[in-house]
């Protein structure tokens, strides 16, 4: 096979933690397999290509982009509108490309707090100039400019189209294998859809499950849940009944609850109304002020706990920005 | 508090077939007045009501949602009104926390025979969400001024490079 | 391929037209709304001419939706959907928008009710693109009826459909049917007597091979819904053995406990401990009364057991529970009487010689407590003169609004039973003069002539507080004669006081157990107040007699048949088809969470423990959507009001609030926006 | 049990008998009274008919002065009770008037807020709030034989329902009943006493107190029982003239009910302002009771 026949792959790492990267050596040997069969011809940190080298090539030339990580930056933007250009098949490749993940949490806060906490109030900071990052700084030799941080993180689907969804905080190694093997051979579902199971957790969770009834919601630490019966059912927030199936039930089979990383099944509109919705409906309790209280008291971050990896991919995206006093 | 006396809110009622929705047709049939600013959807029963809908709302520009069932105990569906009872308390506690005012979501109940509670009702949370002032929550998503121009500062910049290069 | 969508807005007159200008809204839509092909005004849509038109649009400009803007559609869905399944469009493609009773009738500013009207059209356009075509579901009518109230509504209705050839279950509370009228002397305004013309009636019932009659028995549960309705009748111990006994009465003449009977005779007269409440009761067959019995008060006496010949006494006898399976469900469950006492200054239960209207009728009964002797409370002295007060509780904004209909004529029949059995003077006191029916102002004139003398006003009060020799040991009624527009104050002997009939207390509770409502008054909300009046809001469930309203012997006749007429119509008609509004599950993709299993009041969710996943039995599911709002995985669907109808509604109903953003994109996966694309494109 | 205390005029003088067997009554029943500081004048019937924010500020003023910690005030003259009820429903039904009042009080450095204070009548706080086990413990000399006719009168019971049923009051019979007293049937218990008419018209006046004497004649009454200044004073003071102009000759006392609850609960006449009605009452309760033993008094 001549190298000019091998497909392009292009990753690219926006804003996320670089797990997803690890993800991708975790397929272990095949990773070989991958190279043999793509030309890879951008993958910040494992080989040397620039962005201008991106820009030269003519657009669509990219077969494939595994693109993880959510749109915090002008610079994210720039290279998600750059990618989707020269690729012919985008992928959004984990949590964060897909639904905004833990970076998305961020949505819960303003710029300007992020920012006190990060350049100000952080532990670890010695700035008592309170210099900032300027987006234009003026140098003998003329401008130079700084990506500009977004007031809200929005994720790859909300900034360019997307072709496939590669679920996961990280996926796994095998998902990976799969869609890369799918894309391969060409036998893709349709544009726009999740490579991934159609189900939920639950059923990958060997737990056993009966009728429910929550008349309490512990969080973790509160309890050591017993480790054969539903994690829902001992009062529990177990994302699993929600969350897209596909991880083999990995964090309920260490007795561990479910915190949604797969995000939600086909035609879910907001994964966390989803959560909402099942566990009020499971609530033991007709009396208003007992339910505000289980909930008050079993679920105080409701945000953090619905919507942890999918705030961002929201249908209300954010916190409100100008919070009335 | 709004200053804008003009401000007409927008606001989004989903009534239970069998007794709100009924309610608001008495209200008609007795010809009770009431502002025009809420738009009502049918839902069979007030516990088809899913988070989902009003998220939809106000993601698409509703100042409120309202939603009316039958009095509790007194379900077409049995009891199903509880279900929309516990749904409403969840959803509540997590719109708090994304910065939207309890008066911008309301939970009322009407019988069929409630026509003027339920126009009460009305009057009352458009009275209240005026004061509250537009809620325009896309306008959230927008970034200011600077994006475009810090895009094509990148650009600039990146055709610059490729000219000293070349 | 896109939808072909006709909008049709209707005018009703000036009846949404006045508010709404129905022109502009239909110009608007044709214009506005994507994939609309006609958009029409029309002065009455549900005319003939207005179906019709829908009917050419749909056959000629190959309509696949259809928008119809009228009123409510609870009133005319089904006439839409009809025009649309004659010109061959599914039924269910069609949809009702509600400009009249939400939005014409309850707004006087036309610009906004417009622009609110705009909203609803686009939210119903957007709806129905994504409606889809269901079947309705045929349901076999079970040609057996429950009727529940054995008074003369219930009694009639039994009767017109056992006669019809149709098993009726009769459910009476009481040891007998027969309900007030039985306890009643004389009918207005004929004057014929209540138990001639009641009791052939009573045992007809009695003795019909197609009537079940569970006297004693009460109403516990009811499922199921039209042609199948599934009831649980809870038969009260009677610790008489009914098959045994043979009526004799033997038992009740031996038995030694009397106590005051407060029901039949209102407290007039005496019963035993084992009783039927009157002679002619049907069935004939006696109770228990636990509370008076010695046997269940001190565990001695068992007289009744003794002496019975037929051995029928069963002291040890219990409550049973009888399930039965019925196609529709009668209610004629009747009223009960207003309690005079809350208004103290009639002296009801304080002033001896004051009596409620239920204890004249029984001093008026020859079968009464004083074989039809008209006495004062010492049960001997003849009246010289008796106050007839209206409107006891009724007409009183302290109590009941409404009119309860039926008291100025029984008034007047006091009043004409008074001068007829005694030589006393008789007055009444009303605030409105409404005999109002056939035959009813010919029997007011001839009181008049009779001598009976009318005083118009309200009474302030009635008192033994005597001012004049000759007002000595005479109740005094204290009022303004708004005639003579003078105070009046009428020395009596006796005062009847005309109390208002009022919804049984547990009304509301058995209108739950059938899935009806009841009015702010407490009586049941028939389908429609003119044009359905015994149907209701529930399929399959109909209503008759006084538990819809106040009303008199010849109504709740005439109620009784009607309500009977139409259960015989369903019974012809062999099967009802019932809405497809159903959930269900899509298991290839249900992970068996079990978050649905116990939301179902009606048990139609299963779970299928070799699969693991959750099933709807159709049959079952009456369609709340409750368990589709609840699927975490979003795997259950709801037909006709699935998640896309819905949230496309949502979307057209706020078609003008969504704003137009300059920057960020307005959802997700769309592309980014045409800016920012420019300014990237110069790279 | 703490209620404020608002006495109003009459009590200091024409019904000062009124007062202190209040006063003895409540303390004994450990109804804690905690007189208004510096109250005035409660508007009587005049103020109303001249100007209703005059009217409602004046008597507002003795709610504003009821202490913070209080919510209840005590008010036993029938008129007292009437105007500072009918100044609080005022203030809440209408906003406007509410706000105007407390214009007028900011000028004395008070405020009131509309429902923070509930007028009470002491009949009813007897009645509900201790009720009937309570007084029954407390009795020490049962009324066994003394025939009361107990007499409601218009303003405590009209319009206002809160205190007893407006048409037919029956409180003061079960106290009364529950004090060992024979209640007799008095079936003008809320009819008219005459009220101002006695200036304006006497043969009204006194053909309606003559009705109320009458009644109780009838109803062979020892004593008539009064809950408001004005109906002892017309039925009491003007019982001689109501018997010259119609040729009758009533002798019934008329006490306050307090006088004779007192009694009951072994409290001394002396204590409780005997005498100071004009148809004495001491006869015929001496007569019926016997004379108040020392021993058994308080």
């Amino acid at each position: 096979m001549s190298q000019a026949a091998k497909p392009k792959l292009a990753l690219y790492w926006a804003a996320s933690c670089g797990g997803c990267e690890i993800a991708v050596l975790a397929v272990n040997e095949k990773i070989l397999d991958v190279a043999a069969a793509f030309d890879v011809v951008l993958w910040p940190v494992a080989v040397d290509a620039k962005v201008r080298d991106v820009e030269k090539m003519p657009d669509g030339s990219i077969d494939v982009c595994l693109f993880n990580g959510g749109i915090r930056t002008s610079e994210n933007e720039y290279m998600a509108q750059l990618l989707r250009r020269k690729s012919k098949v985008l992928v959004a490749f984990g949590s964060c490309a897909q639904e905004g993940c833990i970076p998305g949490l961020a949505n819960l806060s303003q710029r300007e707090e992020i920012f006190r906490t990060v350049y100000d109030e952080g532990p670890s900071l010695d700035n008592p100039a309170g210099t900032r990052p300027q987006p234009q700084s003026e140098v003998p030799e003329g401008t130079l400019h700084l990506p500009i941080f977004y007031e809200t993180l929005r994720t790859l689907g909300q900034t360019v189209r997307v072709d496939y969804y590669l679920p996961g905080c990280p996926p796994e190694a095998e998902n990976i294998w799969t869609a890369v093997t799918a894309i391969l051979s060409g036998n893709l579902p349709a544009p726009g859809s999740v490579i991934g199971s159609d189900t939920t957790v639950c059923q990958e969770c060997p737990r056993t499950r009966e009728e429910k009834k929550i008349k309490k919601f512990y969080r973790t630490w509160e309890k050591i849940p017993d480790e054969t019966t539903c994690l829902l059912e001992q009062g529990i927030l177990c994302c699993g009944i929600a969350t897209r199936a596909g991880c083999g039930a990995l964090c309920p089979q260490v007795n561990s609850p479910c915190i949604g990383c797969h995000g939600p099944t086909e035609g879910v509109h907001d994964y966390g109304a989803r959560l909402m919705s099942a566990l009020a409906s499971v609530i033991d309790s007709n009396e208003p002020e007992e339910i505000d209280r289980i909930i008050r008291e079993g679920i105080p971050d409701p945000v953090g706990s619905f919507y942890r990896f999918s705030l961002a991919a929201s249908q209300l995206r954010r916190k409100r920005r100008a919070v009335p006093a | 508090m709004s200053d804008n006396p003009t401000f007409e809110p927008k606001i989004l009622g989903f009534c239970c077939n069998w007794c709100s929705y009924r309610a608001a047709d008495l209200a008609g049939t007795a010809r009770i007045k009431y502002p025009t600013n809420v738009r009502i959807i049918r839902v069979m029963c007030s516990g088809r009501i899913d988070p989902t809908f009003v998220l939809n709302a106000f993601a698409l520009g509703a100042d409120a949602v309202m939603i009316a069932g039958c009095h509790p105990g007194e379900c077409h569906y049995v009891d199903q009104n509880y279900k929309a009872m516990r749904r409403y308390g969840m959803l509540k506690h997590t719109l708090r926390q994304m910065g939207i005012e309890e008066g911008r979501f309301r939970l009322v109940w009407a019988s069929a025979a409630e026509g003027q509670q339920l126009a009460e009702a009305i009057t009352q949370m458009v009275d209240e969400v005026r004061k509250l002032g537009p809620l325009a929550w896309a306008a959230n998503w927008q970034e200011n001024g600077q994006r475009l121009e810090a895009l094509e500062a990148i650009v600039h910049e990146h055709a610059e490079a490729m000219e000293v290069l070349a | 391929m896109a939808e072909r969508l006709g909008i049709y807005v209707c005018h009703c007159g000036s009846n949404i037209a006045g508010t709404v200008d129905v022109e502009e809204v239909a110009r608007w839509a044709g214009t506005t709304i994507r994939d609309v092909v006609v958009s029409r005004d029309y002065k009455f849509m549900c005319s003939s001419l207005g179906q019709q038109m829908i009917e050419d649009d749909i056959g000629q400009q190959k309509l696949s939706r259809v928008v119809v803007a009228a009123c409510s559609p609870h009133l005319h869905e089904k006439t839409f959907r009809r025009a649309c399944a004659n010109a061959e469009l599914n039924p269910y493609l069609c949809q009702m928008v509600n400009l009249r009773e939400h939005c014409s009738w309850v707004s006087t500013d036309k610009v906004a009710a417009t622009a609110k009207a705009k909203a609803l059209v686009y939210a119903a356009a957007e709806r129905v693109k994504w409606q889809e075509p269901l079947e309705p579901m045929p349901v076999k009518v079970n040609p057996n009826t429950l009727v529940v109230g054995g008074g003369i509504a219930g009694i009639q209705a039994t009767l017109e459909l056992a006669d019809a050839g149709y098993h009726v279950y009769l459910v009476e509370r009481s040891p007998s049917i027969g309900g007030h009228m039985a306890q009643f002397d004389k009918t207005f305004p004929t004057l014929d007597c209540s138990a001639c013309i009641l009791t052939p009636k009573m045992s007809e019932v009695g003795q019909h091979e197609n009537v079940t009659l569970l006297t004693y028995s009460e109403l516990e549960e009811v499922s199921g819904s039209v042609g199948s309705f599934k009831v649980k009748i809870r038969k009260k111990a009677r610790y008489v053995d009914e098959a045994a006994c043979t009526g004799c009465g033997i038992c009740m003449e031996k038995c030694p406990r009397r106590v005051i009977d407060h029901d039949f005779e209102a407290g007039l007269g005496y019963r035993k401990a084992i009783y039927t409440p009157f002679p002619q009761a049907v069935p004939r067959i006696p109770v228990i009364d636990v509370a008076s019995c010695i046997w269940f008060d001190r565990g001695k006496c068992r007289a009744c057991e003794k002496l019975c010949p037929t051995n029928a006494i069963a002291l040890d006898q219990e409550d049973k529970i009888i399930e039965l399976e019925v196609g529709n469900v009668i209610l004629a469950t009747g009223w009960q009487l207003f309690d005079s006492r809350k208004l103290p200054q009639f002296g009801c239960g304080r002033l001896p010689n004051v009596f409620t209207n239920m204890e004249f009728e029984r001093l008026c009964n020859a079968a009464g407590p004083t074989n039809g002797k008209i006495v004062l409370r010492d049960g001997k002295t003849e009246p010289e003169s008796v106050a007839i007060l209206h409107c006891i509780g009724s007409r009183d904004v302290n109590h009941h609004e409404y009119c309860s209909a039926v008291c100025c004529m029984a008034a007047l029949k006091f009043g004409h039973l008074v001068l007829e059995k005694t030589k006393a003077q008789v007055y009444s006191f009303y605030i409105d003069m409404r005999p109002n029916q056939k035959g009813y102002e010919e029997f007011y004139q001839r009181l008049l002539e009779e001598g009976m003398h009318f005083v118009r006003g309200k009474v302030a009060e009635v008192t033994d507080a005597t001012r004049l020799p000759a007002e000595r040991g005479k109740l005094i009624v204290q009022v303004e004669d708004t005639l003579l527009g003078r105070q009046r104050r009428i020395p009596v002997d006796m005062v009847v006081l005309m109390g208002a009939m009022e919804p049984q207390p547990d009304a509301k509770e058995l209108g739950l157990k059938c899935g009806i409502s009841c009015s702010m008054a407490g009586w049941y909300t028939e389908r429609h107040p003119k044009l359905d009046p015994v149907a209701t809001m529930t399929d399959g469930i109909f209503i008759a007699g006084v538990c819809q309203g106040p009303k008199d012997i010849p109504a709740s006749v005439v109620q009784g048949a009607a309500a009977a007429a139409r259960v015989q119509g369903m019974i012809a008609k062999g099967t009802v088809m019932i809405e497809p509004i159903v959930a269900s599950i899509n298991e290839d993709a249900c992970s068996g969470c079990r978050i649905c299993n116990n939301l179902c009041p009606f048990n139609a969710i299963e779970f299928d423990g070799e699969k693991k996943v959750s099933r709807v039995i159709t049959a079952l599911c009456k369609g709340c959507g409750t368990c589709v709002a609840a699927c975490p995985a979003g795997v259950i669907t709801g037909a006709h009001f699935n998640n896309r109808q819905i949230l496309a509604e949502i979307g057209g109903a706020l078609w003008d609030a969504s704003p137009v953003l300059d920057d960020a994109p307005a959802g997700a996966d769309e592309p980014a926006d045409e800016e920012a694309e420019s300014a990237l494109s110069a790279g | 049990m703490k209620y404020a205390y608002y006495p109003g005029c009459s009590l200091e003088v024409s019904s000062a008998a009124y007062d202190v067997s209040v006063r003895a009554v409540a303390e004994l029943l450990m109804i804690d009274l905690v007189e208004l500081d510096d109250w005035n004048c409660c508007g009587a019937t005049e103020y109303f008919s001249q100007d209703e924010l005059t009217a409602c500020s004046v008597i507002a003023r003795n709610l504003a002065l009821v202490e913070p910690r209080l919510d209840q005030l005590i008010a036993p003259c029938a008129a007292c009770y009437l105007n500072l009820k009918k100044t609080d429903r005022l203030m809440a039904e209408d906003a406007v008037l509410g706000a105007r009042v407390n214009e007028c009080l900011a000028a004395g450095g008070l405020s009131y807020q509309p429902g923070r204070v509930r007028v009470r009548h002491l009949l009813d706080v007897i009645h509900d709030d201790l009720g009937e086990a309570a007084i029954r413990d407390k009795v020490v000399r049962p009324l066994a034989g003394l025939r009361v006719a107990p007499y409601y009168g218009c303003q405590v019971v009209r319009p206002a329902a809160d205190a007893d049923s407006s048409e037919y009051p029956m409180k003061m019979d079960a106290l009364f009943t529950w004090l060992g007293a024979e209640v007799v049937h008095y079936p003008v218990k809320a009819h008219c006493c005459g009220g101002h008419m006695t200036q304006l018209s006497e043969s009204m006046a006194f053909e309606l107190i003559r009705r109320l004497l009458q009644s109780a004649v009838e109803s062979e009454a020892d004593l008539i029982l009064c809950m408001c200044p004005m109906c002892q004073l017309n039925m009491d003071a003007y019982q001689s003239r109501v018997n010259g102009f119609f040729q009758t000759n009533f002798r019934v006392p008329v006490v306050f009910f307090t006088q004779v609850c007192g009694l009951a609960l072994g409290l001394e006449p002396a204590r409780l302002g005997f005498g100071k009605e004009i148809v004495p009452a001491m006869p015929v309760l001496e007569a019926k009771l016997g004379a108040a033993p020392a021993a058994s008094s308080r």
